[in-house]
Formats: C-alpha cells, structure tokens, sequence
C-alpha cells in the first residue's frame, strides 16, 4: 500500500521538524561546553543521541498509528517520539530540564514519556521489548483496539530480551511489531562485529513469524512495510519482525569523535541524506512544488523554534520537587 | 481493615494469597497472573491454586521461562492501564530479569513525572530451611528494598498475607510481595504452624507501610519480618521463661519501612535485636539499627544485636544450612551476650 | 560416524549405571518422607530431578568427550555427570550432603562440580550456556584443545541466554555445541504452551549455524549428530545446535503429582523406555549376549551399589566447615 | 606493596586502571579484557585506551551488547584457567546480567567445594552528578556488597585504583571493581581533580579488604568511598576552619569489609558520619553504622548520621541531581546537627 499524497506530506513535515528540532538542540547542546567539552554544563546537560539520518524509520513506521496505538523507543528516540505525535514543547521542556517538561525533568532526553499519545522510553538495551508485549497483551485480554511497536537498534538484536519477546509475543499472537533500525552501528561496534548473520530478518523465522526487511533507509517501502505488519497485528494475525537499513550520521552520542568509522563512510552517508531525497521525491513525483515544500519546511522550522523558546522561557521546577513523583 | 478473628477459618498463607487474588479479579476484570506454572500447577507454592479452573487461561497465564520477557510484560500491561500481577517463582531468578523490575516497572511513574502508574504485584518465593541449596533458598529482601520505587512486602501469617496482597493488587505502584517457603503452609516444605492463622472470607486491606508490635514486652525489642518474627516469638516466649519481657515487631513492609513503629518500641525497651534470614551484610539488619540509632542513640541501653544469615552462599546440606539459620536459642543468646555487653567481634 | 562396539557397550552400561543410580536414590529420598511428604527430612533432603528416560542424551554425547573437555549442566543432570565421568563415590557422597561429597555437602543434587572431569551446573535456566562459551573461548585463545558442550531443557531454549550465547559462540566460532534435552515439558508447561516453534533446531539459522534435530530418543542417531558437531568444533568451524527429542519418565521433581499430563503419556513413554530398547538392539545386532548385557548390569550395579554404600558410611563435615570455601 | 609517592607521574584513574591492565597482560598471557566498546574506542571510560593498538583484538574482544551472554563467558573462562577482566559499561545494567555474576561467579568457589575458582574483574562505572539520569547514574554498591562470594572495591583516586586493579586480576576470585565516572579523570564528564594523583609507573598491590585513613582527626570520624571520599576531605577543610578536627576513613573495599579500621577510628573521636552516594535505605550506610554500633555503642558520643542518596530514582535536571547528592556541606551540616542533638526525623 503507497501512501497517499497527504501521509507523503506529513511524512516529510515530520522528518523535516525532527531533524531541525535535532539541529538546534546539537547547537544549544554545546553552549556552556565549549572549548573544553564537559557535559554536565550548559542549558542541555547529561548524554545527548541524536537520530538524525534515521527519520525515515521513525516516519514510515508512526504514519499508521493512532495515539491510542503504544510505541516503546530508546535511548535515541526523538524522530521516533515527534512522529508519534508527543508535545514538542514538553519534549524541548524536558531535554531542558524544565518544570514544563514532559516529566518536569525527572526523565531527559533518554526517558521521554507522553501518556497522551502512550509513548515511552528506556535506556537499557531492548528492555522495551518486554514491555510492548505488555501492552499488546493487555489490549487482547481486554478487546480493546491498539497495536504496540517497539523500536530497537540492530545491536540490541543479540540481548536476551529480543528472543524472550519475539518468542512471547509469537506464542501469544499478540498484536505487536517489532522494527530493528539498523544505522550498522552500536556505539563504536559494527554490526558484523556483534551479530552472528547478516540479516537480523532472518531471525524472525525462529519464532514463526513474518521477517521483514527494508534497505537504503527508504521511507517509502519502510511505510510499506509497516503498513503491512500493522494491518496484520490490528487483524489479531500476531506479532512480526522489520528490519530496518538506516544511517547514523551522527555520533553515537554528541562528543563521541567516531574514530572507529571507516573513512569516508560518513561522506557517503551525508550524500545520502533522505530529507533532501524524500523532497526530492515529492517534486519528481508531483505531490509538491517548490513552494509547498518551503511551506512545509516553514511549518517545521515554526513548531521547532515554537518549541526551544518554550523551553529555553520555561522555568526550573524547585529543586525540592526532585523528591516527587517517586510513587504514584 | 478490619481485624476480624471472630473466625474459625484457618487458613495457610498460600490459601489466603489465592483467595485475595481470586476476589480481586472477581471484581475486578484488569487483574490477571503471569508466571511459569502457575495454571494447571496452580503455582509451586499454591498461590494460584484453583484460579485457572475458574477463571480460565486467559487470565490464568502459563509462561515459557522467560521472565525478562513476562516481567517487562506485566510492566507494559500495568502502565497500559491492567493490575497484573506475576510470579517470579524463586527469588533468586532476579539475575535474569532484574531489568525489566528495578530500572522500568520501579521508575516509570518517576520518569514519565507521574503520567504514568505502573500498579503490578510481583509475587515471589523467599527463604530457605529445606535443603534447597544457594540458587533457590535466599531471601534478598534488600536488594529489593534498596531500589527506589518499588513498594516490599513479606508477610509472617496467613492474616496479614490476604490483607497485604489486596492492598498490594489495589496499589497504584509496584509492590514486591515476598512470601517465605517455610510459612506457605505446604506441608513438603516443612512449614511453620504459626503463619496459618484465622482468615475471614472478607476481602480486606492491610496498610503497605506498617508494622505490628505482634508481642509487647518491656525488656528488649526483637524485631524481625515474615520467617524471623516465628523466630522471635519463640525467643520472646523462652526469655519470658528467664524473666525477660521481649516485645516483637513483625515489620511486615520493608518499603515503606515503618521506622516510627520501631523507633517507639526500642525507646520502650532500650534493647534491640534484628533477626533477618537475609545474609548479614548490607541488609535488612544495617538498616534497622541504623535507623534506631541515628535517630537517638542515648535510647539504646547496649549494643544493638543482628542474627541473620552469614555472608555465605546457602549450603545445601541440612546441618550446613541450620547452623547458619537464625533461630529463637541464637536470638536468647544475642540477648545475653547484649546484657553481659559482650563486643560484637568484626 | 556409527558407535565402534566397545563404545555401544559403554553407553549402555552407563545408561543402566544412570538408571540404577537413580532407582536406588529415589528409593533412598522417601527414607523418612513418608507418609507426610516433607522435603527436608530423610537422608537426602531438598528437591530431587530424576534423569531416568534421557540417559541416551547423557551417553550419545559424552561418548565423543574427554576429561579434558567441559560440560556445563543443569539442575537435572544426574545422567550427563555419569556420563561425563565424575566420581560416582563423591557425586553421591554430595547428594547426601557428606564431607566426602564433591564439594563436602555445599553443593547438593543441583550443583554438583568435578574439575577433574570440568563438569559444572547451574540451578538457574540456560545460565550454563555464557560459562559453556567461555570455556570454549578459553581452549582458543590459548590454543588449547577441547570443546564445550552445554546441556539444557527445551524450556531453556526460551530463555534470554539462549539467544546471547548462540550468537556470541557463531560470532566468535568457538568450540561450543548446545544441546537441547526435549522432554516435552518443563516443569508443568508443555512446549507447546511456551515455545512459538516447533522446532527448536530451526532457531539455529538465526546464528548462521548448523541445527540439527534428532528423534524418539535414538542413542545411537544422538551419537552420531553429537560427533558431527563435535568433531566439527574440535576442528575450528564453530559450534552447533542439536534438539534431541527425549522423554522425562518421571515427574519434574520427586514429590509431583503430574497432573498436568494429558492421560497415556507416561504408559506410552515406559513403553519406549531406551533401556530395554538398548539392550535389545546391543542383543539384535550382536554386539552382546545375554551373559555379555547380565555382565554390564551386574557391574553398573556394583558401582552404583559401591557410591551408595560410601555416600552413606561417610560422616557429615564439622558444621562450621559451612562457612568455608566461600573465597578461593 | 610500596607508596612510592616520589613520582611526578600523576595519572587519572583511567589511565592508571589501564596501565595495571597493561603490565598483568604482559606478564600473564592468561589476562584478557571483553566488554562492549572496550577495542577501537579504549572503553567508554578510557579503561582500556591503547591496549587494542599493543593486544590486538583477540585479548581486548569488544562483545556484542549480551552481557548475560559475555559477563557468563567471563566466569567459564575464568573456572577454565583464564584470568579475564570484563567491563560491565555501566552498573545500573546489572539487571540484564545479575546471576552470572552472584549465582554463577560469586558461588561456584563454594559450590565447589573449592575445586573451582573464578579469578574474573568485573570493572563497571558508577556514579552520577553529571545529568545521565536514573538508569545511567546509580552506585548500587550494596547491590553487589550483599551478595556473598565476590570480593567488591571502589577506588578514590589513582594511586589506590591502579593498586587495587593489580590485586584485583591477581586474586582468585571475582572482584567487582566500581570506577566512579566524576573520579575518572575524564573531562566531559566533570572531574574532580583530587583523584588524579601521583602514580608510580612499575606494577604494585594494594590489599583488598583494607581501609584508609586519609586525613586523621579528633572530633567525628567521616567514612566514605570512591567520590564521597572527596566530599569528605572537602567537609574536613571546612570543619577545619571552625576548629573541628575530621578524620577521614576511605573505605577503599566494601567486601571484605575493615570494619576494625572503621571501628578504631571512631573509638578516638567518638562521633560518626557516614557519606554514600548510593541510595540510602538497605545500603553501605546503614552496614557501617550497624558495625561501629553493635561492637560498642558506648564509644559513640552522638547518634550517627547519614549523608547519602535519598531514596528516588536519579533525576536528570542539574539542578535536582545536585540537590539530592553528598556534598561537603552537608556533610558539616550533618556534624553541626549531630553535635546539637537534633533527631533524625524518619
Ligand atoms: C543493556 C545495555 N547494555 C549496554 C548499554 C550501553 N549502550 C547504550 S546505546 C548502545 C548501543 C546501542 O546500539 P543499537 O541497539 O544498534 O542502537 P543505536 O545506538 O545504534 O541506535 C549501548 C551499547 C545499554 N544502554 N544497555
Ligand atoms: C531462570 C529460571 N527460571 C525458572 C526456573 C525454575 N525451573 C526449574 S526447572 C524448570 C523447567 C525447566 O524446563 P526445561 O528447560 O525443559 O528442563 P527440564 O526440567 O525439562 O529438564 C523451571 C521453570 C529456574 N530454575 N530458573
Ligand atoms: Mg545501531
Ligand atoms: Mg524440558
């Protein structure tokens, strides 16, 4: 199933804002940090992961979800959490660590949590995998619509959690979809130095259920993809596995020198860049002219910069709230 | 709450936990139970004796042996808005799966600042006395009460076992409800007659947080939780013997740890000793007499005594494993040695 | 590669030796038991697995191992610590909790060790498969011989570790080979209730290697899946994954009711029972006459006997030694 | 064991952990390291910087991200004669790995009977105070210190961090090694400079289980490890100027534990407080005021204080993390309010 010309849009809106919104938090990031890089100072403080070069993923997967749908992320979440629809200004709030944030600053960058749209996060590798399961489960008991999607990195494809989950969820037919993006990289480990085969699809056969797999990070066939994983999950046919080719362009984390890359990966990459691609595609394919693309681009810059002074004008919540909310 | 004993159902702690579990999901349909054979088995330890005839398999769950899995499960379908509650069927499996408990399913609400409850009960069995060796006899209270945002729980009867495993399903929070092998009342695990008291058929709560002064006594204050308040009681009833009154505090809840409870009772007595089936350092025990005092140490007349669990791993040979065991004649001893002021020696 | 005859005569006696062993400690752990059941009397307390029905996993696969090679084993491992050659004296000394046990009563039935024959258990599922891989890692990276092979249920296969360890060991070629004891249940869940395949050999493809899947508990086709794998290990291409399909004549542990088997099981099992089949077939092929079967009978006997009467006769250790042996 | 302080090489705690590494790799060829981005990037940490270039890859083996799998390969490399260090990247991931270590490695020793030893370092950063949140910024140090079987340190600074190592891959059983992220020397990570000391270059122990007074005092005594040991010597400078005399005890080991040095040194100044950044209930603060008291409360002359995490999960905003953690002031607060008396409130 093609998306249709208003999802291409929204698509490429949300790719558009997530990597703006990525581009100013990386620049704020460093004030205060610079020259010597120190990360307990400056506006953004602690472990910053940015996923820029991965917003097709992020954009293929949310376009078929609804708020009431449940997704669990990672330590690198932001596209995944703007594409499911979190409140960007709570978001900026949060990465701030502002009384506003998502959870007044308790949680950062790392645990980003929107009930409204039943979004979530954990830093720990695949330790959402249990998780969505959870949540699948308790829709089928109760018969109640809503799919889970959790997302991971191809190296959390060799933790414990990844065969636990697929194998819960295959037994149960629960309606879950698990999608793999795989930016070739774990921190500074290479997919072939940590994963025993080449495609982490193939491993979905071990537990009896569809594997998926999507290259060259292309936004198009990864809506596909989902589409076709998501409908089947909505249809009570159980759980399926997508892997996703994408690209880090970025560190691991901001201050990580990638000394580790081979050279010139990272020039190839940039060369692939899919936001000037998919803009490139909505041209060709005559869902937009030049003009609705800076639209769009304009619309995204807005909401970002709407969001980063709600954030930079918010307040500190008083310290002694750090105390609060340790049990409900 | 109530306190109704005007009962002559005796009931084990095991029966008592099914029963809690088999009202609330009569009325309420979001509770439901995980666990490796906890269906057709009904539970190692009983717990969920006859619910799966009743309630069916749906909400009775039987699980492959994957607890990262099924424990990250019932975290998600607790913040999805379910009351689940799991079985972790030995505490000593937290190795593979303390993940999805401690840094998820305990700091979510914190995380998400309170947009998100994750209101699950993980049940577990504690505790050694039968031979069962160092992989499957540990009690590992602290290691859970250490851990912020989780609430802990272990009860000593059948009583406070149905009173705590409501209030624990109607939490809002995580509650880890540690149930001690030797008071379940499965007569193949050598069971203490003490834990099956009179329970009425009543659905009742008892308050997460409190502990019980279950004996008063003037002379010295033994406290100790589920396994060790047998023990201290029977200590209590032979110093009475020599003269000494001994009061006992059942604590009942190690999160949130009722020091007030404690703190009353020692400055009463002057004297007090912590009986902790848990290994010796860095636990329950540590705890307990540096809450006392720091609070005010001219309360206390002597040293304070511990009798727990030595820093070993728990043999399983059964002379091994009782001389390591605290008892109620070490408990008359730490007292004596306590009066006479003998130096506890490092 | 087919059992030489000498090698078949092995894996029966050691089969009967098993077998033997655990008739008379099963006779042994109601001593004091009865009639109110409670574990921790008698002369062997705490809970008790029984093996009877899978000896020919045990003798298929350890007939290819030397002393020098290691095994790691779970908490039913009473016929693969036979097999492997620990001091039957000691193992039973152990399992009465003597001073003359393996390891002088700390360890008991779940945790017996001889490092005179690298033999080790765990208690806790599949958590032998990490150590199993170190091992393996160990003998390469000095270059030393020997291989690893780690026992587990098929209840195991769906644990965390699992996953971990088949890709670590593919990742790493290392001399390791898995072995999956499916008997059908563990504890009271069938396979079927926990695992989303029905094959756990399949799984294999997942970690780029080879699976295979022996049937109806054949000692000699489990003697020759062992080997292949074995020898293939032994000479550096990496380990392997085997499912044998066997049979757990009794219940999970002394003291179950087994109500949970559907009806007929057991009496179909007991009509398969390896034993009598392996003396049929040693018989039917001529490897043995009767006297030769009677002779095999008569000397596991006697070891057995001769383990039994030592474990009894020796004394139990000071009870302070219980604190000892706690640091190297 | 020399303190040969007649060196100007002051190294970091990195670089001085991988120097120790370095000289046992080249003495034993039994030494190797594994651990997720330990190779190409020298550990996320600088534990094991440069040891790639001179090792190669087969003894400095980056893993995939499976510690269950690689932390259980370190022990059976460990039982099959090896003497292998493994880096567990942050503690708070112990919930994905926890029985290799406690159930396997710390028991095996004893299951054995002694046949079987584990000579592993399991080396994993602790600490916060550099905004990583709440699963990325724990200590966890009872976690580990209340488990039986392995041995547990946690070095102030270089000298004693590269000394400890050394004994650490020596020693045959498995030793948790916590590096404190703030102590490391690290700049993007917020340093502190006292632990960047004098650090001879040839390869010397320092005992495990042995504590250390590293400032001498009358008044209280302040006990503390890793960073608290730093907030410490800060409060002592501060008490100092009001005519208190602190003594500072740096615990070094918390498993074997020296308790005789705890308990001499609070017998001259009567007083103790206790610094920890790991939560505060169930933990090392509760374990030394359970020792110093229960061996002789008549030597305390005030009811002892804590000054330690509070019980919540770890906060990212700055501006509550650093609310919640030890620091000098508070730890004179804590000595202003302990000499007046005040209570504790529970
Ligand atoms: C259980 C666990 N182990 C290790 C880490 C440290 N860590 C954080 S991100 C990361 C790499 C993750 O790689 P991948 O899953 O591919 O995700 P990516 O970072 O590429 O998005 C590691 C090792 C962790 N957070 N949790
Ligand atoms: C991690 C863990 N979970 C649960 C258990 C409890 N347990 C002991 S044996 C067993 C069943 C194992 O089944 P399987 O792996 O098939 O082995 P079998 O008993 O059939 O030999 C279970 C669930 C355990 N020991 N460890
Ligand atoms: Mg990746
Ligand atoms: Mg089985």
């Amino acid at each position: 199933m093609k998306p249709s010309k208003s999802t291409l849009l929204w698509m490429y809106e949300t790719m558009e804002t997530s990597r703006r919104f990525e581009e100013i938090i990386a620049k704020i990031y460093f004030e205060g940090k610079t020259p010597a890089f120190n990360m307990t100072n400056g506006p953004i403080p602690g472990e910053m992961h940015l996923s820029n070069g991965q917003e097709p993923v992020a954009v293929g997967v949310c376009a078929h979800l609804a708020k009431g749908d449940v997704v669990t992320a990672t330590h690198r979440s932001h596209h995944q959490a703007i594409a499911k629809g979190v409140d960007l200004n709570r978001m900026a709030a949060e990465i701030f660590g502002k009384e506003t944030g998502l959870s007044g600053g308790r949680g950062g960058h790392m645990h980003l949590f929107d009930a409204n749209v039943n979004f979530g996060c954990s830093g720990i590798i695949a330790q959402g995998m249990g998780p969505a399961c959870g949540a699948a489960l308790s829709r089928k008991l109760r018969n109640q619509a809503g799919v889970a999607v959790s997302f991971i990195g191809e190296g959390a494809a060799n933790q414990g959690a990844f065969h636990e989950s697929l194998n819960l969820a295959a037994l149960w037919k629960l309606p879950v979809v698990f999608v793999i993006e795989d930016n070739g990289w774990g921190v500074s480990v290479s997919k072939e130095s940590s994963t025993s085969v080449e495609r982490n699809s193939v491993r979905a056969a071990g537990y009896g259920m569809p594997g998926h797999f999507v290259e060259d990070n292309d936004p198009i066939a990864i809506y596909e993809a989902a589409g076709e994983t998501i409908a089947r999950a909505r249809e009570g046919k159980g759980p399926s596995l997508i892997e996703i080719e994408t690209y880090r362009l970025a560190g691991h984390f901001m201050g990580d020198a990638e000394g580790y890359r081979p050279e010139g990966e990272k020039d190839a990459l940039f060369a692939k860049d899919p936001i000037p691609q998919m803009s490139k595609l909505l041209l060709d394919e005559g869902h937009a002219d030049e003009a609705a693309i800076a639209e769009l681009q304009a619309t995204a810059q807005r909401r970002v910069d709407e969001a980063i002074a709600f954030a930079r004008e918010s307040e500190y919540a008083p310290e002694e709230e750090a105390l609060t909310s340790v049990f409900a | 709450m109530s306190e109704d004993l005007n009962t002559d159902r005796h009931l084990t702690i095991a029966r008592s936990m099914a029963e809690a579990i088999e009202q609330q999901m009569e009325s309420d349909p979001n509770v439901f139970v995980m666990g490796e054979d906890i269906a057709a088995l009904g539970g190692v330890y009983g717990n969920t004796r006859g619910l799966l005839e009743k309630f069916g398999p749906e909400r009775i769950r039987n699980t492959p042996i994957s607890e990262t899995a099924f424990i990250g499960a019932t975290v998600g379908a607790a913040q999805d808005g379910m009351r689940p509650i799991v079985e972790l069927m030995f505490v000593d499996f937290i190795g593979v799966c303390f993940d999805a408990i401690y840094n998820n399913g305990a700091k979510n609400n914190y995380f998400s600042g309170g947009q998100i409850n994750v209101p699950m009960v993980l049940m577990t069995a504690v505790g050694g006395g039968y031979s069962d060796a160092g992989q499957h006899s540990q009690c590992l209270y602290s290691t859970f009460a250490h851990m912020p945002g989780m609430k802990v729980v272990s009860p000593s009867n059948a009583y406070d076992a149905k009173g705590l495993m409501n209030a624990a399903i109607r939490d809002d929070n995580p509650v880890i409800y540690m149930f001690h092998k030797g008071l379940q009342g499965m007569g193949w695990l050598g069971t203490e007659p003490g834990a099956t008291v009179a329970t009425p058929e009543d659905s009742y709560t008892i308050e997460i947080g409190k502990a019980k002064v279950v004996r008063e006594g003037t002379d010295v204050t033994i406290v100790g939780l589920a396994m060790g308040v047998h023990d201290a009681l029977k200590a209590a009833d032979k110093l009475a013997t020599t003269g000494v009154s001994a009061e006992v505090v059942d604590l009942r809840s190690l999160v949130p740890l009722d020091r007030e409870t404690v703190i009353e009772s020692v400055a009463k007595t002057g004297r007090l000793i912590v009986v902790d089936e848990d290994y010796n350092s860095y636990g329950v025990s540590g705890e307990i007499i540096a809450t006392v005092t720091e609070h005010d140490i001219s309360k206390l007349k002597a040293s304070p005594r511990r009798v727990t669990y030595p820093d070993i791993p728990i043999p399983f040979s059964r002379h091994f494993e009782q001389f390591c065991m605290p008892n109620a004649d070490k408990i008359v001893d730490a007292y004596q040695s306590m009066v006479k002021g003998a130096a506890v020696s490092v």
